[in-house]
């Protein structure tokens, strides 16, 4: 009885394993310190207008309270019509929603047709449902198909929103009172574009983990336009070069030759000056 | 909920002393947590015509020791007739915040200025009063980022090297002022607590205490 | 008779044979051989007079304040020797903050004049303190209507309709009750208590002399105030000119 | 009248007791000042008192306030050309609760100063009261001098940071505004630990977030009274969308060389019936 | 003597409501060194004579304190009391500042420091203070002059002398009183001065003791933008030599005048005071004998040094 109780214990039992997430958070009770992922702390948000959709994202990824990335995309691709914001784990958005438009692109494949957004919808949140969270993607996702226009929120848990306006990440509230006091019914593409770019910029002079450039992907019937960096409201204020060392600066200590000959009989060396503890002094 | 009587309000200082001169640099935005509270708070405390004080770290603190050692330097300019030497006023702030050792002030500070000979003097110290004398020094949220470009520009005799020298740097006040602006901007571009503006004050014997501002990212 | 020279009045805590506690009632000439001030409470509030010589024109007007305020609905004038009455009145306002913080409501006139009593008896208690060479004329308004309020070095406390203190208080009181203060306004009144001071004023001396008068009224919305300037100025010359208008009329009487 | 030297201990400063940094002049004075000593009486310090000793390894310093029971939220105050302007709704919260929906939250100090606070609002009534005496303190002087919405708030300051450093904190962010004869207008923040500043606009709390990215955009100094206005209505309406604990019942109050004036609680307008609101996942069939 | 019985203790009152301890106590700032204090509009000022133990061999007293950058003071009297006061006055404006970030009003500063003074008049283990202060400062409601006394009593002035011979300061003052209110920054500092000789007593033109120099006097100024300044030794010198060259000028005039027109008395300066009654002369000591058989210190050997 007790070897078969054993054996028992052993199984596996079905569905999602998170072990691994409460050992994890075990250690670092114990006093593990976690590696720092990058995140997007981040300002995302989209609205939706008269003929489609205007997703907008700023351009700073952060590990901790460094920047990591000035200027990196987090409007991601999902499908010639749609795509996503993310806001969150950078790991985490990039390989759902790569993960999730590959899928897509398969979809339409097999179905030929336009991919519907609503469908792009389905799988994010179900694959992160089942993740209960613990895949930190915070998505804003956006899409014209043959119902017309779509915005949706997607949070970490699965829990998704379809709205006119949405924002996300940790400029969201800034963002957001952009857009409650900005917003109208029925704008046109260029008052949308505009909205979303004034929103982004309160994400971003706003919220410190949002930073850098504006970007904006405008969707309609016709297709996407992806708007890389269509405002770059933080130039550098001071440049100036460094002076580099004069040669001899690092005081040579010692010296000592290395022959190597296997080098020399494979390589022609063309010009024959300087012995080669000079030549690495020039690095 | 937990309440802590200590918040991190970020910003960066740093401090070079050269021959014949002094510069404090620190930014200027206040923040607490990811939220800018505001982009023209100044954490250094110009003491007198010898001594600047820097301080980064919690704002509550930070102003409370501000006013504590302004206090005592005016106390001391009553007896003495005259300002406090920067020497004075590093080991004075060295003692305040070492009596406050087991509440410190969470404040990480530069007192720098210049010695009777006219030589920039910078000291350096952690939150409970560790401090020690230094040719150049940087502190707060940007400090990692900052100091290898100290120590690599400004082309001080090491500290480790014997016999010991003075570790003033041997560059020009311009050059010194040229490597503040370029070590702001550049932690500005990587620090997220650094940025708004950064309010450099230069001392030097023929013109007293100069200031200077350069705007930075305000992102 | 003891007294003067015979030794039983040179400690505040020692009596005559005849039960007499000479060193308080030295304390009270102070009081009694300085300026005069005078208290009125009439039927809508009441009013602080005081009369200063003025000393030099290099002084500045009214920088010889003898009227203090204690709390916004409490001023007191302070005879005899003003250092000594700056103590009481800073006592006072340490009373009525502190009332105000425990209860919430402002301290009531009487238990505030009480308490400034006790505080002056305390001074006549110890050898080591001597008693205050003042008193406190509290004007106040409180939810019992106005009031006026002697507090004295002796550490008695009366209130009265109207009072007098310092030198001729004695013609000024007789004055005062000649008067139905209680059918007056406090603005009527102004000038009648001026003219009680003025009329008392020894004419001997050469001196000029300034009035310093506050009040506290339905009209200054319960809150105890120093006459407006012109007011106050206007006030004064009236009163001179009705005395001087009387006395001619007398003259010519006789 | 009021001794200088008798420091209420709310704001007894710390400086003159260090043992340290004695000098001679300071010898005698803790008696006047009442002061504390500010190393003694920080909990750290000291072993645990005598009902912790008990859990005394490692455990928790006392605490005063833990959490705040009723309180208000944001506060926002910005400047104009001609003087400042403060709001606040008036609702006390008791957790999720809107419990009272008529405290009033922005105090007026004197003629030139106002104070609005958010947090705690037991606290702020405390904090009102000594506000209240230190302007009875003025009133009792008559000598002219007024307290300025400078000095209003590094008294606060002191307050606030002095009541941090004994771990008995007041739980309120408070936000000092108003006009000065000499320096113009003035807006400034003091939070709970102490931390301070001033600026051109300033916002509590939710306010924060929510308000300050649209006075970053929209405040200038030189902006008109009707301006101001209209954008602190929109602030306002902002926060009362997408904060759960606000109210639409709100006092405005302002500040001019004139003196304060502070208004009728008033509502605004607000629009829930966007089109695009009323069924936005209409084409969206087949999700969930 | 039956007035000895009540003039030791400072806790007994006189049968007539007198308290001779203070009194004395205010004798003792007759016998310090003159201090003038005049203000404009603007402006506030003081000038002090500093007295020295031996002209030749000691230093001046220095009796001249700045408080804040707001405040100064001149000390009349008993020098060491006025320290204790001067080291309270500055803790004042230093606890006011830290809390409010504002420079203490004088007035308040000068009610506190006046109680502190009366608390010293009724405790039988403390004695008054021997000094009397002229404070100068400059807050919200412009500048100010104040006068403190050992009996707890303060005033304000436009102008104002204390100290020996004080009486011939203030008789200057009083006659020149409605020039101050307009006159410049400058002017009055040598008002102030000029006051202040009125006090050295002896008006012989070649008399060194008669004569403000550089290093026995001080001024402090303070107003609206400007920072309390002491001034002494050369900082003082250019002001003390106009004045002494607009009197040589004046007398160089008037002895013109006088010869030109016998009859008419045309001087204006120094020659006006000239028929002051009662200018006491003399030195210090004598001024200490002269203040009156009440004084408790006798001659040349005082308890403590005067300044």
């Amino acid at each position: 009885m007790a070897s078969s109780g054993c054996l028992v214990s052993e199984q596996k039992p079905n569905g999602f394993d998170f072990d691994l997430c409460k050992r994890n958070a075990w250690l670092e009770k114990q006093g593990l310190q976690t590696l720092k992922p990058w995140s997007t702390g981040t300002t995302i948000c989209g609205v939706v207008y008269k003929d489609g959709v205007v997703l907008g994202a700023d351009t700073r990824s952060t590990a901790g309270e460094t920047v990591a990335d000035k200027n990196c995309e987090k409007i991601h691709y999902m499908a010639p019509n749609i795509y996503c914001c993310g806001a969150g784990t950078a790991a985490d958005t990039e390989n759902v929603t790569g993960m999730i438009s590959s899928q897509l692109e398969l979809h339409r494949f097999r179905t030929n047709r336009e991919s519907r957004v609503v469908t792009s919808l389905t799988l994010l949140k179900s694959h992160l449902f089942r993740y209960q969270g613990y895949i930190s993607a915070a998505l804003v996702l956006g899409g014209v198909d043959c119902k017309g226009p779509h915005l949706f929120t997607v949070f970490p848990h699965g829990s998704t929103d379809a709205l006119p306006f949405c924002t996300m990440g940790s400029g969201s509230l800034n963002a957001m009172a952009v857009y409650e006091s900005g917003y109208k019914e029925d704008m046109s593409k260029a008052e949308a574009m505009e909205l979303t770019k004034r929103a982004i910029r309160a994400g971003i002079f706003n919220d410190l983990g949002s930073g850098s450039n504006v970007d904006l992907c405008v969707i309609t019937s016709e297709g996407a336009e992806y708007l890389r960096n269509v405002d770059m409201p933080n130039p550098r204020t001071f440049t100036a070069v460094p002076k580099p060392f004069a040669r001899g600066t690092t005081p040579v200590l010692k010296s000592k030759e290395l022959r190597v000959p296997s080098l020399e009989s494979r390589v022609t060396i063309e010009s024959q000056e300087g012995d080669v503890a000079t030549a690495m002094d020039t690095t | 909920m937990s309440w802590s009587p200590y918040d991190l309000n970020g910003g960066t200082c740093i401090a070079i002393g050269g021959e014949g001169y002094c510069i404090v640099a620190a930014s200027t935005r206040l923040s607490t947590g990811f939220s800018i509270l505001t982009a023209d708070k100044s954490m250094i405390l110009p003491v007198n015509s010898k001594c600047l004080i820097a301080s980064a770290g919690f704002d509550g603190d930070r102003s409370q020791l501000h006013k504590v050692l302004t206090f005592r330097s005016e106390n001391y300019e009553h007896f003495h007739k005259k300002p406090m030497s920067c020497p004075a006023m590093a080991q004075m702030l060295g003692n305040t915040l070492y009596y406050k050792r087991f509440f410190p002030y969470y404040t990480f500070n530069l007192c720098a200025g210049l010695d009777d000979q006219g030589l920039g003097c910078v000291y350096t110290y952690d939150a409970i009063g560790s401090h020690e004398r230094v040719g150049y020094s940087c502190q707060g949220s940007g400090k990692d980022l900052v100091q290898p470009v100290l120590d690599n520009q400004l082309k001080a005799p090491s500290i480790l090297e014997l016999p010991p020298k003075v570790a003033v740097t041997s560059l020009s006040k311009d050059e010194a002022i040229e490597t503040v602006k370029i070590a702001f901007s550049a932690a500005s571009e990587r620090d997220i607590y650094t940025g708004d503006a950064v309010e450099i004050f230069v001392m030097t014997p023929e013109h007293g205490v100069q200031k200077e501002i350069l705007p930075l990212r305000r992102d | 008779m003891s007294g003067v020279g015979s030794g039983y009045d040179l400690s505040v805590t020692t009596f005559s044979p005849e039960g007499r506690v000479f060193q308080v009632e030295y304390a009270g000439k102070a009081t009694d051989n300085g300026v005069p001030c005078v208290g009125v409470c009439c039927k809508d509030g009441a009013i602080l007079a005081v009369e200063k010589p003025e000393e030099t024109k290099m002084m500045l007007p009214q920088s010889n304040r003898r009227i203090f305020t204690v709390s916004r609905h409490c001023g007191m004038a302070v005879p005899g020797k003003l250092p000594d009455g700056r103590q009481i009145v800073s006592r006072a306002h340490q009373e009525a903050e502190q009332y105000k913080r425990f209860y919430g409501e402002t301290i009531p006139t009487k238990v505030l004049c009480d308490r400034l009593a006790n505080f002056c008896h305390v001074f006549s208690l110890y050898w080591s303190l001597r008693p205050l060479g003042s008193a406190a004329l509290t004007a106040s308004f409180d939810d019992q209507g106005p009031h006026i309020y002697l507090s004295e070095t002796n550490g008695v406390s009366y209130r009265y309709y109207g009072i007098a203190v310092g030198k001729g208080r004695q013609g000024i009181k007789t004055e005062l009750e000649r008067l139905k203060l209680g059918e007056m306004t406090t603005r009527e009144a102004l000038k009648v208590v001026c003219k009680c001071l003025m009329r008392q004023r020894d004419e001997s001396s050469n001196k000029k002399y300034e009035i310093e008068l506050a009040w506290i009224s339905e009209e200054t919305g319960r809150e105890f105030q120093r006459v407006p300037e012109d007011l106050a100025k206007q006030t004064v010359e009236d009163a001179k000119k009705e005395i001087e208008q009387e006395d001619s009329d007398s003259d010519m009487e006789a | 009248m009021i001794p200088h030297c008798q420091l209420p201990s709310h704001i007894a400063t710390g400086p003159h007791v260090s043992p340290f940094v004695s000098s001679p002049s300071h010898a005698g004075r803790a008696e006047d000042l009442h002061v504390p000593s500010s190393g003694s009486s920080a909990p750290f310090s000291v072993a645990p008192s005598a009902d912790h000793a008990e859990a005394s390894a490692g455990a928790e310093p006392r605490k005063h306030t833990t959490y705040p029971y009723v309180t208000g939220n944001s506060v926002l105050a910005i400047k104009y050309k001609d003087g400042v302007l403060m709001a606040a709704d008036m609702l006390g919260a008791y957790g999720s609760t809107k419990r009272y929906k008529s405290v009033q939250r922005i105090l007026r100090v004197n003629d030139t100063t106002i104070v609005g606070a958010s947090g705690e609002i037991s606290d702020f009534q405390y904090i009102s009261n000594l506000l209240d005496e230190l302007m009875t303190q003025d009133f009792c002087y008559d000598d002219g001098c007024t307290m300025t919405p400078k000095e209003v708030h590094a008294y606060l300051c002191r307050v606030m940071y002095n009541r941090r450093n004994k771990m008995d904190p007041l739980w309120n962010s408070l936000v000092v505004a108003g006009v000065d004869k000499t320096s113009g207008s003035f807006v400034g923040s003091v939070g709970m630990l102490g931390t301070s500043y001033t600026d051109s606009h300033v916002a509590t709390s939710f306010g924060n977030h929510l308000s300050r990215p649209l006075f970053r955009e929209f405040q200038r100094d030189d902006m008109s009274l009707e301006e101001a206005v209209s954008l602190m209505q929109e602030a306002l309406r902002v926060l009362f969308y997408r904060d759960k604990t606000s109210i639409n019942k709100y006092v405005l109050a302002k500040v001019e060389s004139s003196g304060v004036a502070i208004s009728k609680p008033f509502a605004l307008d607000t629009k829930w019936d966007l089109k695009a609101f009323v069924n936005p996942s209409k084409h969206a069939v087949g999700s969930w | 003597m039956f007035r000895n019985q009540y003039d030791t203790d400072v806790t007994t009152w006189s049968p007539q409501g007198r308290i001779f301890q203070v009194e004395y106590a205010m004798e003792a700032v007759k016998q310090g060194g003159c201090a003038v204090g005049i203000r404009n509009k603007t402006h506030a000022v003081i000038a002090a004579l500093k007295l020295s133990q031996d002209a030749d061999l000691s230093s001046y007293q220095k009796k001249v304190f700045k408080i804040d950058n707001h405040v100064g003071i001149a000390v009349s009297g008993l020098i060491a009391d006025g320290r204790i006061l001067c080291r309270y006055m500055r803790n004042e404006c230093l606890n006011h500042k830290f809390v409010y970030e504002s420079p203490l009003p004088v007035s308040r500063l000068i009610r506190d420091v006046a109680d502190r003074h009366q608390v010293a008049t009724a405790r039988s283990w403390k004695r008054p203070f021997g000094v009397g202060l002229l404070c100068i400062g400059h807050d919200q409601t412009g500048p100010h002059l104040f006068q403190t006394c050992p009996s707890g009593n303060y005033w304000e002035y436009y102008a104002i002398a204390m100290g020996s011979r004080s009486q011939a300061s203030k008789t200057y003052l009083e006659k020149k009183l409605e020039d101050f209110e307009s006159c410049d920054l400058d002017a009055l500092v040598k008002h102030a001065l000029r006051a202040l000789e009125e006090s050295c007593g002896t008006r012989k033109k070649d008399d060194k003791d008669g004569k403000l120099t550089k290093d026995n006097c001080t001024v402090a100024l303070v107003g609206e933008g400007n920072p309390l300044l002491v001034l002494d030794g050369e900082d003082v010198a250019q002001y003390v030599d106009a004045i002494h060259a607009e009197q040589e000028e004046q007398a160089v005039a008037a002895t013109a005048a006088a010869a030109a027109e016998m009859s008419i008395d045309g001087s204006q300066g120094r020659d006006a005071t000239a028929d002051m009654p009662d200018a006491p002369t003399g030195g210090a000591e004598e001024g200490a004998a002269a203040a009156g058989e009440d004084a408790p210190a006798s001659e040349g050997q005082q308890p403590m040094e005067e300044g």
